[in-house]
């Protein structure tokens, strides 16, 4: 494992990639909250758009390369496929918590409830447990090699949901609008949107960089403590 | 073929075990319907409200009751010493899960035969010329309960915390399923529920096979070393 | 040996073939099968009125358009009356308390509750489906703030905007 | 106005919070390594000796 911490190529990435992030979320922040015009219909509310969608596009991405690290783990049985899925996982459930709960508090002014069992939110829901689930997995099995094997399952049994969520919506009549397209929307809008996705898929990647550098040297610690 | 002969043995060892043994089957069995009177009690005599829940609250029935069952599946073998144990079965693994398989789904489905007519009675259901099609769900919602609670029941084995772990990862999957069964069912039983029995039965087929498929495919690696 | 193993890794491939085989035809049966009918969050007008007396005293959502000039919005005792539209059939609508901010005439509305022995749809819960398109107010146009219309003192409807 | 105001403060304290929480495990993860190169003791007596040796 000690050869893990002794290959550099992960070293500087993070500090360029955590300026460039927390600069994008700053500057789409700012334009998402006073530069562009509020919306004809909702007004003002309508700006959590530029954090909702960018952060469930984030769950999305998240785990999706949960599931590609657990196939590719359960391959070639390299521990690092698994430090990155971990580290993958729980960013996912970070941005899938975000987005239920920033989609309650666009929700609330908007449709009039917070809550309600439309097939989007039930799924998204069910998602969220599914990968809290899986890590919990990881939590309690105490053997690294077995705790890699068993989440891999885990996260490749819990992907079937994930294509189902983002078409639920066209699938299935629900509350939940449909996803908007470049046509259905202003371009100073969209151009705010796709800024704060960048933004987060920056912070993404830093999380996930920085996530993966501390699983390699936690590992690296708890090898010398058990050669001890 | 030697898949399917390992699959017998490992299943007619189970039958042995359980029928010598005395085993757990007919407390399962009383407990799923103590569930049901306990609902029945409480809900009271609203004769159309119990009509209209009743296929949920049957489902809930079971769904309590094969957790109790999953939780079951590797009772022998981790007795015996765990998936270890299970690993010196020579062969195909899959012809393992194959036959835990199997012996949750007989289970279970024998558990329904006393629950089904209980629910009908309790609940005011109506099944006169209906059981082939209700019986034809309930499978159909079992298998796809079974294939995922006896691969999970296995993952969770080695874990800490399994009585908790089990529930918590099994339960969020088979929402599509339970909601399958529970609509199918309520649909037959009574006409003015939601949506057409077809598309709730083929929700069901779409995702038993999409379970098997991927849970047969993944046991064996739950089973190394 | 050798010969064996070709075998066996051959019919393994069969398997794998089968079982891909089986995913994607569950997978197409999900995405293309009727469920279209079966995983519906409301109901249009007209297949609430095909359902006829089933339904009635059964809670039930209820999806469509609010029909524009059909709005009768009492402030004093936040009473509000509306008729729910899908083009073909009209059904009226009754539902006390505030109704949310978007709630304007030709917008889409969820209603949940229940038919009363008249015939009108008594809602416990309104709801407002907004589309998927955004676009900032045009010229001379103020975008609307939340709370702002159907508030006391404010007549009938925010429709005018 | 409320409800967008919750939405983005929350979205910043919770990346700020999960990334300071990374940070200080990787700098304690970091701390502890250079701590007890190749598992040996912890004492700042052979720290301090493992530094001199680098030096």
């Amino acid at each position: 494992m000690t050869e893990l911490t002794a290959s550099p190529r992960l070293k500087g990435w993070h500090r360029l990639l955590a300026f460039l992030a927390v600069a994008t979320t700053v500057v789409g922040s700012i334009i998402g909250l006073f530069v562009v015009p509020p919306d004809a219909m909702q007004g003002n509310v309508q700006r959590l758009m530029y954090l909702h969608v960018p952060a469930a596009w984030l769950a999305f991405l998240a785990f999706f390369i949960v599931f590609v690290m657990a196939v590719l783990y359960l391959i070639q049985r390299d521990p690092r496929w698994d430090m990155i899925a971990a580290g993958s996982a729980e960013i996912g459930v970070l941005f899938t918590a975000l987005t239920l709960i920033l989609g309650s508090l666009w929700g609330k002014p908007i449709w009039g409830v917070w809550w309600t069992w439309d097939p989007r939110l039930t799924t998204t829901a069910i998602l969220l447990v599914i990968y809290v689930g899986y890590l919990a997995v990881r939590s309690f099995a105490a053997d690294p090699e077995r705790r890699a094997r068993w989440s891999a399952v885990v996260g490749i049994v819990g992907f079937a949901d994930v294509p189902i969520v983002y078409l639920s919506v066209t699938w299935w009549r629900s509350l939940h609008q449909p996803p908007s397209s470049p046509m259905s929307m202003a371009p100073s809008m969209l151009w705010t949107l796709m800024l704060n996705v960048v933004a987060f898929t920056l912070l993404f990647g830093y999380l996930l960089v920085r996530k993966y550098q501390v699983a390699v040297a936690e590992r690296a610690l708890e090898d010398r403590e058990a050669m001890r | 073929m030697e898949v399917w002969l390992r699959t017998w043995a490992i299943l007619w060892k189970d039958i042995l075990i359980e029928v010598r043994t005395k085993g757990t089957f007919n407390a399962m069995a009383f407990f799923a319907a103590l569930i049901l009177f306990i609902f029945s009690f409480a809900i009271g005599p609203d004769f159309d409200l119990l009509r209209r829940i009743a296929a949920g609250l049957l489902w809930v029935g079971i769904t309590f009751t094969g957790l109790l069952a999953l939780a079951r599946t590797y009772h022998s073998e981790e007795l015996a010493g765990g998936l270890e144990a299970l690993l010196l079965y020579p062969g195909e693994p899959r012809a393992i899960f194959l036959g835990k398989l199997v012996g949750n789904l007989a289970v279970l489905l024998l558990v329904e035969v006393i629950l089904y007519p209980v629910a009908a009675v309790l609940f005011h259901m109506d099944l006169t010329g209906k059981i082939l099609p209700v019986a034809g769900i309930a499978f159909l919602g079992t298998l796809g309960f079974s294939v995922i609670g006896t691969f999970y029941a296995a993952l969770t084995l080695h874990l800490r915390a399994r009585e908790v772990m089990l529930p918590l990862l099994v339960l969020p999957l088979l929402v599509p399923v339970l909601l399958g069964a529970v609509s199918a069912t309520a649909a037959l039983v009574d006409p003015a529920a939601a949506g057409g029995v077809a598309g709730w039965v083929r929700l069901l087929i779409a995702f038993d096979v999409l379970y098997f498929v991927v849970c047969t495919w993944t046991f064996p690696v739950l089973l190394e070393r | 040996m050798s010969e064996h193993k070709g075998r066996r890794s051959g019919k393994k491939k069969l398997w794998a073939g089968l079982g891909l085989v089986a995913v994607v035809a569950a997978l197409a049966m999900l995405i293309g099968g009727g469920l279209k009918d079966n995983l519906v969050y409301f109901l249009t007008p007209t297949e609430l009125e095909a359902r006829g007396a089933s339904v009635q005293g059964e809670a039930v959502r209820l999806g469509g358009q609010v029909k524009p000039g059909s709005v009768h919005w009492n402030a004093d005792h936040h009473d509000l009356r509306f008729v729910v539209t899908d083009g073909k059939t009209q059904i009226p609508v009754h539902s006390t308390g505030s109704p949310p901010s978007m709630f304007q005439e030709g917008i889409g509305v969820v209603v949940e509750g229940k038919f009363d022995s008249n015939g009108t749809f008594q809602s416990d819960n309104l709801m407002v489906k907004h589309s998927n398109e955004y676009h900032p107010p045009t010229k001379g146009e103020s975008p609307r703030e939340t709370f702002k219309t159907l508030m006391p003192g404010n007549g009938t409807s925010g429709s005018k905007d | 106005m409320a409800y967008l105001w919750a939405g983005y403060v929350l979205t910043w304290v919770a990346m700020a919070w999960f990334a300071w929480r990374l940070e200080s495990r990787a700098r304690d993860a970091a701390r502890r390594l250079k701590k007890s190169p190749r598992g040996e003791a912890e004492t700042p007596d052979a720290r301090s000796e493992n530094e001199s040796v680098r030096a």
